[in-house]
C-alpha cells in the first residue's frame, strides 16, 4: 500500500510549498481518514443487520427480508433507519435529560473510536500506535459506561436493573479478555497492531500459516467468548434479555438513539470482530497478499466475516445464561484459564 | 382396601353424623353437617385419600352445599363427600391444613358462594374484584347487568313444529320468559 | 366455633402479610408480560436478584363461564368448553361430553371413541409443542419456537380439515361426534406422524441435550413428591415429581385401555423433569395415534340421542388426562335442559397454586422458567 | 509548538469544567459522568506528553473500572438520586488555605523553570521500556504493590461475604 503513503507524502509536500503551516494538510487528511472509516463502519453495521436477519432467517426454516429493495430485500436495513429517523424521540418526563441524551453518543463514539489501530490491509491503518491493542480493549470499555449511562437516565426500574447487570457483566468479562489478548502480545512482543499482522506472515512446517490462533488456540476461544459477553450477544445478552427485563437499558429510547444504540451494537461486534482476527488470524495475511496488496484486505474482511457468521450462529441457537451462572463462567472457568495460557505461553516464549 | 372397607370403618367412627354413606361402584357417596364436615375430612385424609381433586360449592335454594371429591393414589376407591352448609351463616371449617390444594379452591368457593372458611390462611376473593358485591354463582343472585337469557327460537321452534303437525293442541305451557328489564341508566 | 379472623379487604392484607421493612424491591410481573402467557399478575418481592415472596393474581380474564353454563343447555356448552383452555380445545370437549355421557349412562359408538382419542391425542401434541416453543422463547432460544410452530401448523390443518376450524372446533357431540373424518384424512395423519417421528431427535440437539439449556431449567422450581399431590398438582408436573399417575391408565376412560403406551415418569422434580415429561409424552400420544388409527372401527359416528338431551336428576363427577394435567368436570342435573351446577375442576388453577412454593429462593430469570415449566393457559384458570 | 500549546490549553480547559461540575453539580450521577469526562481529559493530556500508555492505562482503569464500580455504588444505594448533595459546609476556610497554598506552590514551580517540569525527553516506545523498567530497577516495589493489591481484594471478599 505504498502508493497511499507516496500520495500522503506528496501531498504534504504540496502544501508545505504552498506554505501552509503543517496543521492544516493533517487536519484535512484526518477527516478523509475519518469519513472513510464513519462511512465505512455505518455500511458495514447496516449490511451487518440485514445478514443477521437473513442468517437467522435461513436458521429457522423461513426467508428473511425479501421484498425491500429487490433480491433478498437488501435495502430491508436502508428501510428500518429511515423508518427510525422518522420516529419520534421520545424522551421519558422525569429522565435526566443530558445523562439520557449522553449515552448513546458515548455508546457509538466508543465503537467507532476502536477503529483507529485495526490494520485493515498491508499499509491501511489509521494510527498505528505502538499500544495498539491496549488503546483497542481501554475504548471497548467505554461502552458499559455508556450502557449504564443510558440505563440510569431513562428512570425506569426495568432499565435500572438492566444497566447494573450489563456492567456486572463487563467488569467481570474484561478481565479474561485483556488476559487472553496477552498471549499473542507476548509471542510477537509488540503490541502494535501492525507489527503483530507483520509477525504471524510465512508458514510452519510449509502448509501451516504462522498464525496464533494455533499456538494460542486456548486463547482465541477464552478470547471470543469473553468478546462475546462484551458485546452482550447471547448467551450473555442478560441485558436485555426480552423476557425477563423487556429490553433492558434501552428500553425507554425510540426513534433514532435507539437507532444508534442498534448500529453501535452491530458495530462493536465488527470490532470485536476485526480484533479476534488480527490477533489470532493474522489479520490481512494469506496468499497471494505480496503479489496483490488489496487482496490483503479481502483476506481480512473474509476471515472478520466468519467470525461474525460465528456469532450470529451462537444467537439463534443457544439460549441466555441466567446472570449468576454467567458471574461465575467468567470468574471461575475463564479467569483460571486465560491465566493458565498466559503462563505457559511465556513459559515456552521464555525457554 | 374395597370401598365397602372403608364404609364400614367410617360408618362404625361417625355413625349418624354420616346422613347418607353408601358406595355406588368405586365412589363413595357421603353427606354431612357442617360442623362435622372437618372431622370427616380428616377420617378420610387419615385413611389415605391424600388427593383432592376438587371442592366445589352447590346451592340448593334451601341450603348451601360444598361438595369434597377425593380420590387416592394407592387404593382404587374414590369419595365424593357433601358437606350441608346453612344459607344464612354458611361457616365451614376450612381444610386447608389436610390438603394445600383445597386453598384456591375456597378462596373460590367463597368468591362463587359466600361460604366463609374458618382458618383460611389467605381470606379473599380470587377470580373477582375485591369490592365486588354479591356471591354471583348464588341462584338469587340479581344484578341489573345481568340480561336473562331468553331462549330464542327453540321453545318457540318446538311450539311451531306441534302446531304445525296439525293436531290443535295447546302451546306447551312453557311460562313465556319475563321480558328483559329496559336497560338500566348508565352507572355513574 | 365463631368466626375467628374477619374478612380483610385484599390490600390489607398484603400489607401486613409483607410487612417486612420495605427494602426490598417489588416487581411486577404482568398482566401485560411478555412470559406469562396470558393475563396473570405476578407481583414478586426481590431481595436482589432472589425472589422471597411471590402472589399471584388471576381473574383477569374471568368470564363467569360456570354462570353462563347454568343458563345454557347441554348441547349449547360445548362450544363455551372451547374457550376454557383455548390451546386444548379437543381434550375440553371430550372431557365435557364425557361427563354428560356419565350423567345419562349414554352409549357411545366405537368408531366416534376412536375418533375421539385420535384427536385428543393430536391436541396434546399440538399443545406440547406449543408448550416447547414457548418455553424456549422464555430461556433465550428463538429457533425452537419456529420449529415448534412449523409442526404444529400441520397439527392445525389437520384439526381444519376434520372440524373446519383451527383453534375452538367444538367437535364433539353428546353420544358421539359432529362429522366423520373427510377421505384423505386418515393418510395426512399418517402422513404427519411420519414427518413429526425424527423432529424429535432434532429438537434434542437443539434443546435437549444443550448443556446451557440444561443448566438453566436443572434443580429449580423444585416440588417433591408427597408435596405435589398435597398440591393437587396433575398431569406432567405430578409425573415429573415421581409420582407415576397418568388418569389415561390409572383411572382408563373411553377406549384408552385398549392402546398400549407407557407414562413417563422422572422423579427429578424440578423444570428439567417436566420438560423430559412432556418431551416423552409426544413420543407416546404418536404411538397412541398410530395404534388409533390401525384399529379405527368403521360405522356410525352418532349414536341415537334425544332432540334436546335431559338427564335424569343425579351427579357425576367425571375426570380426564388434559394435556396440562386432570381435567375434572362436576355436573348436577335437575331433569331439565339445562345443568343445575357447572364446575370444572382445572388443572392449571391447581398447578398454579403451588407456584409461590417453587418461586422461593429462585432469580428472576428462573421465575420465568419455573411459570413455563408450569404451562399454565389462563383461560381455564380463570373459566 | 503553538499548536500543541492550543491543543493543551484546550483540553486543560475542558478538564477543568468537568472537574468543577463534579465538585459542584447537585446531582450526584451527573457529577459521576462528569468524572467520566475528566478522566477522559486527563488521557488526552497524557497523549499530549507522549505517554500512550499510561494514557490507555488511564481510560482502561479509571473509566472502565472505578468509575463503573462509583455508579455501581450509586444505583445500587436506593433512593439516592433524590438527595441533592450538599455543596457548601462548614469547613469552607480550611479548604480555602489549603487550596491557595497549593495554588502558590504550582506557579512557584512552573515559574522557575524547575528541570522536571520542562518538555519531557523524547522517550523511544514507553510501553517496553516500562516494561523492562518495572521488572527490573523497580521489581521490588512492583512486587509489594501487587501484594498490597492481593491483601486489600481478599478483604474486600471476606466483608462482601454474607454471614
Amino acid at each position: 500500500m505504498d502508493a497511499v503513503s507516496r500520495a500522503v507524502e506528496s501531498f504534504y509536500g504540496l502544501t508545505t510549498a504552498w506554505g501552509i503551516p503543517w496543521l492544516i494538510p493533517a487536519l484535512v487528511i484526518m477527516t478523509i481518514v475519518v469519513s472513510i472509516i464513519l462511512g465505512y463502519i455505518s455500511v458495514a453495521a447496516m449490511f451487518l443487520i440485514w445478514w443477521e436477519r437473513k442468517i437467522s432467517a435461513h436458521i429457522q426454516v423461513r426467508f428473511g427480508p425479501m421484498r425491500v429493495g429487490g433480491w433478498h430485500g437488501w435495502a430491508q436495513s436502508i428501510a428500518d433507519g429511515l423508518k427510525l429517523l422518522l420516529k419520534e424521540d421520545i424522551i421519558p418526563s422525569r429522565a435526566d435529560k443530558v445523562v439520557f441524551v449522553l449515552a448513546p453518543v458515548v455508546v457509538f463514539a466508543a465503537a467507532l473510536a476502536g477503529y483507529v489501530t485495526i490494520p485493515f490491509g498491508p499499509g491501511l491503518i489509521v494510527r498505528d500506535l505502538n499500544i495498539g491493542i491496549l488503546y483497542m480493549v481501554a475504548i471497548s470499555s467505554l461502552t458499559v459506561v455508556g450502557i449504564v449511562m443510558a440505563g440510569w437516565s431513562s428512570n425506569n426500574k426495568y432499565a435500572t436493573l438492566g444497566a447494573l447487570r450489563s456492567a456486572a457483566q463487563a467488569v467481570s468479562y474484561e478481565v479474561p479478555l485483556v488476559l487472553s489478548l496477552l498471549g499473542p502480545v507476548i509471542l510477537a512482543g509488540t503490541m502494535s497492531m501492525g507489527r503483530l499482522v507483520d509477525a504471524q506472515g510465512g508458514t510452519w512446517l510449509g502448509f501451516l500459516p504462522r498464525w496464533y490462533v494455533f499456538p494460542q488456540i486456548v486463547g482465541f476461544l477464552v478470547y471470543f467468548t469473553c468478546a462475546l459477553a462484551e458485546c452482550n450477544r447471547l448467551p450473555f445478552d442478560i441485558p436485555e434479555a426480552e423476557s425477563e427485563l423487556v429490553a433492558g437499558f434501552h428500553v425507554e429510547y425510540s426513534g433514532m438513539r435507539f437507532a444508534i444504540f442498534f448500529l453501535a451494537e452491530y458495530a462493536n461486534m465488527f470490532a470485536v470482530a476485526a480484533i479476534a482476527t488480527t490477533m489470532f488470524l493474522g489479520g490481512w495475511q494469506g496468499p497471494l497478499t505480496t503479489q496483490l496488496p488489496l487482496i490483503g484486505v479481502l483476506w481480512f474482511l473474509l476471515k472478520c466475516y466468519f467470525l461474525i457468521f460465528v456469532m450470529m450462529w451462537l444467537r439463534w441457537t443457544l439460549n441466555r445464561l441466567r446472570v449468576d451462572q454467567l458471574m461465575d463462567f467468567a470468574w471461575k472457568v475463564l479467569l483460571p484459564i486465560a491465566f493458565a495460557n498466559l503462563v505457559i505461553t511465556s513459559l515456552v516464549v521464555a525457554l | 382396601m374395597t370401598p365397602e372397607q372403608f364404609l364400614e370403618q367410617l360408618r362404625t367412627q361417625f355413625g349418624a353424623a354420616l346422613t347418607e354413606a353408601e358406595a355406588k361402584g368405586s365412589v363413595l357417596l357421603l353427606t354431612t353437617t357442617a360442623d362435622q364436615g372437618y372431622a370427616v375430612c380428616k377420617a378420610l385424609h387419615d385413611l389415605g385419600f391424600e388427593y383432592l381433586n376438587c371442592l366445589s360449592g352447590v346451592d340448593w335454594t334451601t341450603h348451601l352445599e360444598v361438595v369434597y371429591d377425593l380420590s387416592s393414589l394407592h387404593h382404587a376407591a374414590k369419595v365424593h363427600l357433601r358437606v350441608k352448609v346453612d344459607r344464612a351463616d354458611p361457616l365451614v371449617r376450612s381444610v386447608s391444613d389436610l390438603w394445600k390444594a383445597a386453598n384456591w379452591h375456597e378462596r373460590e368457593c367463597y368468591d362463587m358462594f359466600g361460604v366463609r372458611f374458618d382458618g383460611h390462611p389467605d381470606h379473599r376473593r380470587i377470580l373477582l374484584s375485591e369490592d365486588w358485591v354479591g356471591f354471583p354463582l348464588r341462584k338469587d343472585y340479581t344484578d341489573e347487568r345481568l340480561v336473562p337469557y331468553t331462549d330464542y327460537g327453540l321453545e318457540e321452534k318446538q311450539a311451531k313444529t306441534e302446531a304445525g303437525k296439525g293436531a290443535p293442541k295447546p302451546t306447551s305451557a312453557a311460562p313465556k320468559p319475563p321480558a328483559p328489564p329496559k336497560p338500566p341508566a348508565p352507572a355513574g | 366455633m365463631s368466626m375467628t379472623t374477619p374478612i380483610p379487604i385484599g390490600t390489607q392484607v398484603i400489607t401486613e402479610r409483607l410487612g417486612e421493612t420495605m427494602e426490598e424491591m417489588y416487581v411486577n410481573m404482568g398482566p401485560q408480560h411478555p412470559s406469562t402467557h396470558g393475563v396473570l399478575r405476578l407481583m414478586l418481592k426481590l431481595d436482589g436478584e432472589v425472589i422471597t415472596d411471590c402472589i399471584p393474581y388471576i381473574g383477569y380474564l374471568h368470564r363467569c363461564h360456570e354462570k353462563i353454563g347454568e343458563n345454557r343447555n347441554y348441547v349449547q356448552i360445548i362450544p363455551y368448553t372451547d374457550r376454557l383452555d383455548y390451546l386444548a380445545s379437543m381434550a375440553m370437549n371430550f372431557g365435557y361430553v364425557l361427563s354428560v355421557e356419565r350423567l345419562m349412562n349414554q352409549e357411545v359408538p366405537p368408531r366416534a371413541e376412536y375418533m375421539r382419542v385420535i384427536l385428543a391425542e393430536l391436541q396434546r401434541i399440538a399443545s406440547h409443542l406449543l408448550w416447547l416453543g414457548t418455553f424456549g422463547l422464555d430461556l433465550g432460544n428463538f429457533t425452537i419456537f419456529i420449529y415448534c410452530f412449523r409442526e404444529r401448523e400441520m397439527v392445525l390443518d389437520l384439526f381444519e380439515a376434520v372440524s373446519g376450524q383451527r383453534l375452538n372446533y367444538a367437535f364433539y357431540r353428546i353420544g358421539g361426534m359432529a362429522m366423520d373424518f373427510p377421505d384423505g384424512w386418515i393418510e395426512q395423519c399418517r402422513e404427519f406422524l411420519t414427518w413429526f417421528k425424527p423432529r424429535i431427535p432434532e429438537y434434542d440437539a437443539l434443546v435437549t441435550d444443550n448443556i446451557l439449556f440444561q443448566k438453566r431449567i436443572r434443580g429449580i422450581g423444585v416440588m417433591d413428591g408427597p408435596t405435589a399431590v398435597n398440591y393437587g398438582l396433575s398431569g406432567p408436573m405430578l409425573r415429573a415429581s415421581g409420582i407415576n399417575w397418568d388418569l389415561r391408565r390409572n383411572d382408563p376412560y373411553s377406549v384408552y385401555d385398549r392402546f398400549e403406551f407407557n407414562v413417563p415418569v422422572f422423579d427429578t422434580c424440578d423444570v428439567w423433569g417436566r420438560f423430559l415429561v412432556r418431551r416423552q409424552e409426544m413420543i407416546e400420544s404418536v404411538k397412541i395415534i398410530e395404534q388409533a388409527l390401525e384399529g379405527l372401527p368403521s360405522g356410525d359416528i352418532q349414536a341415537k340421542v334425544p332432540k334436546t338431551i335431559k338427564p335424569a336428576a343425579g351427579q357425576a363427577y367425571v375426570r380426564t388426562e388434559s394435556p396440562r394435567g386432570e381435567l375434572g368436570f362436576y355436573l348436577v342435573s335437575d331433569g331439565t335442559p339445562k345443568p343445575y351446577r357447572y364446575k370444572v375442576r382445572s388443572p392449571a388453577f391447581c398447578n398454579l397454586s403451588a407456584l409461590t412454593e417453587m418461586m422461593r429462593g429462585c432469580l428472576v430469570a428462573d421465575a420465568v422458567a419455573i411459570l413455563g415449566s408450569v404451562d399454565i393457559v389462563l383461560g381455564e384458570i380463570d373459566r | 509548538m503553538t499548536v500543541q500549546l492550543g491543543i493543551f490549553y484546550i483540553l486543560a480547559a475542558f478538564v477543568v469544567w468537568a472537574a468543577a461540575i463534579v465538585v459542584l453539580g447537585k446531582n450526584i450521577v451527573r457529577a459521576a459522568v462528569a468524572l467520566i469526562f475528566t478522566f477522559c481529559g486527563m488521557a488526552a493530556l497524557y497523549v499530549l506528553l507522549d505517554a500512550e500508555f499510561l494514557a490507555a492505562v488511564q481510560v482502561l482503569i479509571y473509566v472502565g473500572g472505578i468509575t463503573i464500580l462509583l455508579l455501581f455504588a450509586i444505583m445500587l444505594t436506593s433512593g439516592i438520586s433524590s438527595v441533592t448533595a450538599r455543596v457548601v459546609n462548614e469547613q469552607t476556610p480550611f479548604s480555602a488555605i489549603a487550596a491557595i497554598g497549593l495554588l502558590l506552590g504550582l506557579i512557584y514551580a512552573s515559574t522557575r523553570g524547575n528541570a522536571a517540569m520542562a518538555a519531557p525527553p523524547r522517550l523511544p516506545e514507553t510501553a517496553p521500556f516500562l516494561g523492562r523498567l518495572l521488572l527490573t530497577t523497580y521489581a521490588l516495589p512492583f512486587e509489594a504493590v501487587s501484594i498490597l493489591l492481593l491483601a486489600a481484594m481478599v478483604g474486600a471478599i471476606v466483608l462482601a461475604r454474607k454471614e
